[in-house]
């Protein structure tokens, strides 16, 4: 098992020098500019003068959304375990997770109803 | 002498520069330096080369007629894809800019920033008469003469509109340059005075020896500034607060009204027959308020004409003629307007009091006229960008005179 | 060979493989597009253009190096290289075929979800640090987009989970070549199944009809806005090769793998990807993109629960299909 | 049902037109016909006396709203050809790089002696290039094919209509010529390949699996992924950046995971990944992005009285963690445990017949986090529904 990991890990690691080879590549051979300029770092603001600083404060609904897939994933994650045995343990597995999905779904509902999830 | 000869006699100019260039590849430097592998920049070169001309990026920088042929370019048949052309809408992926329309002296520092934020190697084309020299628009006070006095440009394509396929001739024109460039073999062209003179713009071109860098450096400047000074944005005016009358079910309709309460209270009994009648400047704001209570609810209208007297003892610098214009609301609309003289110096009182929408009006009125009125809450340009020297709707106005680094 | 050894020549020659089929597959792309749109693409770089993604990939190396004025530069330079790395990692757990395959995870299916989920973090990471409005603003939204289609994404990839009670990708393949493919038997889980796989992997890749994170008729180039040169490229080429991936799995899952008669199992393998590579761009070049409220609206009030229903029906059907229709 | 049937049938509509043959012309190599009225540039053209037809009359010069044309008149002398009379000129120039092609120069001239012709001018590196010349303009006159106007046709067909003078016919711009067809993209031709020896390869993965990873290797990457999370973990602290917290967070998180990994709990290692990498982290970030009206850097507050207050709520964390493990039965016999991981089964075993009950009021805990996640969310008015609302104003 573990040798398996330990080839992901490689793979990952390979990726890793792809991505480090490529940004090397560019380094030797990019040009330079002989001449700087401020404008040149300017953020980009479709020729604008940036007007204060990009970091923003978002809406709520953005945390809102990630608290939901997190409760949903859990939810989920739950499930790995279940389909594997599934087979094997029959009947009674498979209403423990049926009445374990209905309960959560009675959730949804419930921010379906309340409209929590509205994104105008 | 004939004007133009081909090819004319004269003065050879180099075109090209290799030590012009304003990027470098630190690359060769390294590898000509290293004495068994200078053999290698030649192929290197080549290889470069190929790749830097055969994916042209566009950035559109199309702000009129011109820019439907660029999409046309683009689409099916003519296809700019072939040559592996694309559009980014961000100048950090773009090689090419394309300038396809007019560029007024508004636009001009975002061109300019936009140019700048795009990273080396980059090219400029010109596309059409508008960009290349500000066409027949070149002498008006708000268009730039050519999109050459802001930025090196490397291809000019003729046209109004050129064709989409111009532009695409325009892209090869441009890895011809390149090549040609990289060769050594660019083009001499031979100085001809007489067609200097007639395709000289105002300003010097960007690419122009003799251009003084103060200019390129005041560009420069106003690239960096040039929001910080427009004085055009929306800002909560804190004038006088102005209260709407309840709506009548109908406006007055009495003829006559207007000449009767004119002769009758404020006593201007002449009344030209082609022009409208003369109120004094002190009471034009109370005639203003009674025609308001009268019914005529809307301000239609502030102008003014500038009267510059040439000669005489009274050589003064301005005369101006504010006409003022109301009208009422209803099925039978009527207009009353009286014009307001102003002696050099003199200012008139602004209507803002009155009417919330003589704000802006009388704004425009001072952006390009220099009236002044008095009382104004607002009084700044309106149109024209804030480091804007004088008015240009003044009869006086130096057309030709350059009054901000664009002209 | 030792397990490193095995997974890192294994990387070597898939990531070498998957790069010259991106570079093929982006020169087909625009060949394809243009031919839907009556244009013939790339024509003049190469024969039939075909060295046109070359062209690119030499020219965007050379570009000048720019990092906005106020960005966080240690950040701005990572998020590219983490982009490369999760997006090819995922591959990892790919079976090519039945003794192909770089790491033979007895979770396979838990690796690439969570692996493929990762993608957030180099994209919020771009945004945050470019110090940019439309890039933070397209990093946000493509962080809760792929946030929200994770959902989905999980339950659509439980269903062959079910059916053939493995978490290995392998496990699932070999099931299906001693049974059947789930996309063809039992259809009611199965296409369903592998249509809410195929929505949910677009969205994840952020490719049309749901690109709204970088729809540039209102954010330019979404989170990479302020990207030039190499580090561009490195965002291309992770985006073409989830979406790359996502094929070879989605065939994987719900295809057979590398399943098939006559020709061996690679062949298969290849063949089935590179069909759903291709669909991938089919609708990318057919559809609109989808508006950021229809497109919550879409994953949470429709996709979500039909999810769970597929799950369900999956369970029911192990447990109460006649033993002959397994 | 509608969207599925439209979406159905915008695919079909797509994949028949890329078998269709494209409208696209192959410009360098094909140029198409234009239009007979279609105009770019100019020409002087001689009369029918085989002379060049400008007297220098300087009528296109004033009419031209560009101002581009300087002609430049020359003396009146008798014409070598018919003998008589006739003025001439001496130089005219037309500047294309402001001209807009009105052809208004065209529709004045008496003599015809300016046309216009339908093929542009080549794109230049300079500006000046774009002045035509004399000489350039006299060329194009024989190069080149002339445009449908001239000026005494033009002027006639300002005329008031007369009754017989038939206003001559614009002829349709011929239709494209057929182009040549791309041929259409060759799949690569397939290799064969030779089948894998099946049994050599069942041999090598047997092989493979008896080996696994050596104790060194093992305790090398443990050290690794532990001073990782370790070293990570005290960034998240001593980060002045909330956002920058965040993100080393994240690595704690992933080297977590991988410590999960090498003990053999890969699910949970898979689970770390996607809930804490994916999602938690992500809730992490967005709870920053809605909650701190921040300048740039939000910077985390240091007073005196916060690190006392973590370091004891830390400390005591870690006792309970630490006395957790210590009362943990059978840790003497770790090693032998560690060789026969619990498999996923055994997980889904445990929850689904010794835990269900656990199981089941774990939903009931989802669904009160999802009940108050809605709650929090709508106790106070969103606000403006807009996209973020800019702190900076």
């Amino acid at each position: 098992m573990q040798s398996a990991w330990l080839s992901a890990l490689a793979f990952l690691v390979v990726s890793t020098l792809l991505g480090l080879g490529v940004l090397g590549a560019a380094k030797a051979l990019r040009v330079r500019a002989r001449k700087d300029s401020r404008i040149k770092h300017l953020t980009y603001e479709c020729g604008e003068q940036p007007d204060g600083l990009a970091w923003m404060q978002f809406h709520a609904r953005y945390y809102v959304v990630a608290l939901f897939f997190v409760l949903f994933d859990v939810e989920a994650v739950f499930l790995f375990p279940w389909a594997v045995v599934l087979r094997e343990l029959g009947a009674q597995a498979f209403i423990a997770a049926v009445s374990f999905v209905v309960v959560l779904m009675l959730g949804w509902f419930y921010v379906l109803r309340k409209e929590a999830l509205q994104w105008q | 002498m004939a004007m133009s000869e081909d090819p004319p006699k004269g003065k050879r100019l180099p075109l090209y520069d290799e030590s012009a260039l304003p990027y470098e590849h630190p690359l060769y430097k390294t590898l000509l330096s290293v004495p068994g592998l200078s053999v290698a920049v030649a192929p290197l070169d080549m290889i470069l080369q190929w790749g830097m001309t055969n994916a042209l990026w566009i950035f559109p920088m199309a702000t009129s007629c011109c820019g439907i042929e660029l999409m046309a370019a683009a689409a099916s048949r003519v296809d700019l894809d072939r040559m592996g052309t694309i559009v980014r809408a961000t100048p950090r992926q773009a090689d090419v800019m394309v300038v396809a329309g007019t560029i007024t002296v508004k636009m001009a520092p975002r061109v300019k920033r936009l140019w700048d934020q795009m990273p080396e190697p980059k090219w400029c084309i010109a596309m059409g008469s508008c960009a290349i020299s500000g066409d027949f628009y070149r002498d008006l006070y708000s268009v730039i003469p050519g999109i050459d006095t802001v930025l090196p440009v490397d291809v000019y394509i003729p046209g109004c509109p050129p064709n989409p396929e111009g532009l695409m001739h325009g892209l090869m024109r441009l890895q011809e340059k390149v090549k040609l460039a990289r060769e050594g073999g660019l083009p001499t062209r031979e100085e001809n005075p007489a067609l200097l003179d007639l395709t000289r713009p105002s300003v010097m071109r960007f690419k122009d020896p003799a251009r003084d860098p103060s200019v390129t450096l005041a560009q420069e400047e106003a690239a960096l500034h040039a929001t910080a000074q427009d004085s055009s944005d929306e800002r909560p005016v804190d004038g006088p607060a102005v209260t709407f009358a309840p709506a009548e079910a109908r406006a007055p309709d009495v003829d006559g009204e207007f000449e009767a309460i004119l002769a009758g209270e404020f006593g201007v009994t002449e009344l030209p027959k082609d022009a409208p009648p003369i109120v004094e400047a002190a009471r034009h704001v109370e005639l203003a308020r009674r025609l308001r209570a009268a019914g005529y609810r809307q301000l239609v209208l502030v102008a003014a004409t500038h009267y510059p007297e040439k000669t005489g003892a009274k050589a003064q610098a301005e005369r101006f003629e504010v006409t003022y214009g109301l009208r009422t609301i209803g099925a039978r609309s009527r207009v009353a307007l009286w014009r307001v003289c102003l002696a050099p110096g003199e200012s008139v009182d602004t209507l803002v009091g009155v009417y919330a929408g003589a704000d802006w009006q009388e704004r425009e009125q001072f952006d390009l006229l220099g009236v002044t009125f008095a009382g104004h809450p607002d009084l700044r340009r309106l149109m024209l960008s804030g480091d804007w020297q004088g008015h240009p709707l003044r009869k006086d106005y130096p057309a030709d005179k350059a009054c901000a680094p664009w002209r | 060979m030792s397990a490193l050894g095995h997974g890192a020549l294994y990387g070597a020659v898939l990531i070498a493989v998957m790069l010259s089929t991106v570079a093929v597959g982006i020169w087909f792309e625009r060949k394809f597009a243009g031919r839907m749109q009556s244009r013939l693409g790339p024509t003049i770089v190469g024969p039939m253009g075909l060295l046109q993604p070359l062209a690119d990939v030499v020219k965007l190396l050379q570009k000048e190096d720019i990092i906005p004025a106020g960005a966080d530069r240690a950040l701005f330079n990572l998020a590219p290289v983490l982009a490369t790395i999760f997006s090819l990692g995922v591959a990892a757990v790919l079976p090519l075929s039945p003794h192909m395959i770089a790491a033979d995870l007895d979770i396979g299916v838990v690796y690439m979800l969570a692996v493929g989920g990762l993608m957030v973090v180099p994209t919020f990471m771009a945004g945050w640090a470019s110090n940019n409005k439309f890039a933070l603003l397209g990093g946000m939204r493509a962080v809760a987009q792929s946030i929200s289609y994770g959902v989905p994404l999980v339950l659509a990839v439980l269903v062959p989970v079910i059916l053939s009670g493995s978490l290995s990708l392998a496990g699932i393949v070999r099931w299906q070549s001693e049974h059947h493919w789930f996309a063809l038997w039992p259809v009611i889980p199965g296409l369903p199944a592998f249509a809410l796989y195929f929505m949910a992997m677009l969205a994840e890749a952020n490719r049309i009809p749901f690109d709204i994170p970088e729809a540039e008729s209102e954010l330019v180039a979404g989170v990479t806005t302020e990207y030039t040169g190499a580090k561009f490229t490195l965002f291309y080429l992770a985006e073409y090769v989830h979406t790359l991936v996502g094929s070879a799995i989605g065939a994987a899952l719900f295809f057979g793998g590398w399943d098939g008669p006559f020709a061996p199992g690679l062949h298969w393998m290849v063949a089935k990807t590179l069909a759903l590579f291709v669909v991938v761009y089919w609708v990318r070049w057919t559809l609109l993109r989808l508006r950021s409220d229809q497109l919550m609206e879409l994953c949470w009030k429709w996709l979500t629960p039909i999810g769970v229903a597929l799950v369900l029906i999956a369970a029911a059907w192990v447990q109460f299909a006649p033993q002959g229709a397994l | 049902m509608g969207h599925i049937n439209d979406t159905l049938r915008a695919l079909w509509t797509t994949l028949r037109t890329a078998f269709r043959p494209t409208s696209t012309v192959q410009f360098p190599a094909v140029v198409r016909p234009r239009g007979e009225r279609y105009r770019v540039s100019f020409a002087l053209p001689d009369d029918e006396n085989g002379e060049m037809a400008c007297i220098g009359c300087l009528t296109c010069e004033r009419i031209c709203p560009s101002q581009v044309i300087k002609v430049k008149p020359g003396v009146k002398r008798e014409s070598p050809v018919t003998g008589k009379k006739r003025a001439y000129t001496d130089d005219f120039v037309i500047d294309l790089s402001a001209c807009i092609q009105c052809e208004l120069c065209v529709q004045v001239c008496n003599n015809d002696a300016i046309v216009m012709v339908r093929e542009a001018e080549q794109p230049m590196f300079e500006r000046e290039d774009l002045v035509l010349g004399f000489a350039r303009l006299r060329k194009n006159a024989t190069d080149r094919t002339r445009s449908w106007g001239h000026g005494t046709m033009l002027q006639e067909s300002q005329e008031p209509a007369k009754v017989e003078k038939k206003a001559p016919a614009v002829k349709a711009a011929p239709a494209v010529a057929a182009e040549p067809r791309q041929p259409a993209p060759r799949s690569p031709s397939r290799a064969a390949e030779p089948p894998e020896d099946g049994a050599r390869a069942r041999a090598r993965e047997g092989a493979r699996a008896r080996r696994g990873g050596t104790d060194v290797s093992a305790t090398l990457a443990f050290g690794v992924v532990a001073a990782c999370a370790l070293l990570s973990a005290v960034f998240v602290v001593r980060a002045v950046d909330l956002i920058r917290a965040v993100l080393w967070l994240g690595i704690t998180l992933i080297a977590t995971a991988a410590l999960y990994a090498m003990l053999g709990a890969s699910f949970l290692a898979g689970v770390q990944l996607l809930l804490y990498v994916g999602g938690v982290m992500t809730l992490m970030v967005f709870g920053v992005m809605i909650t701190r009206r921040h300048e740039g850097i939000a910077p985390t507050a240091t007073d005196t009285v916060r690190p006392v207050r973590g370091a004891v709520v830390a400390a005591s964390l870690f006792g309970l963690v630490a006395a957790a493990i210590v009362n943990t039965d059978g840790l003497d016999d770790a090693p032998a445990r560690a060789l026969a991981p619990l498999t996923l089964a055994d997980l889904g075993r445990s929850i689904l017949v010794e835990h269900v009950l656990a199981f089941e009021a774990l939903s009931l805990l989802l669904l009160a986090a999802i009940i108050g996640a809605v709650v929090i969310a709508r106790r106070r008015d969103p606000g403006p529904l807009d996209e973020p609302t800019e702190a900076s104003r």
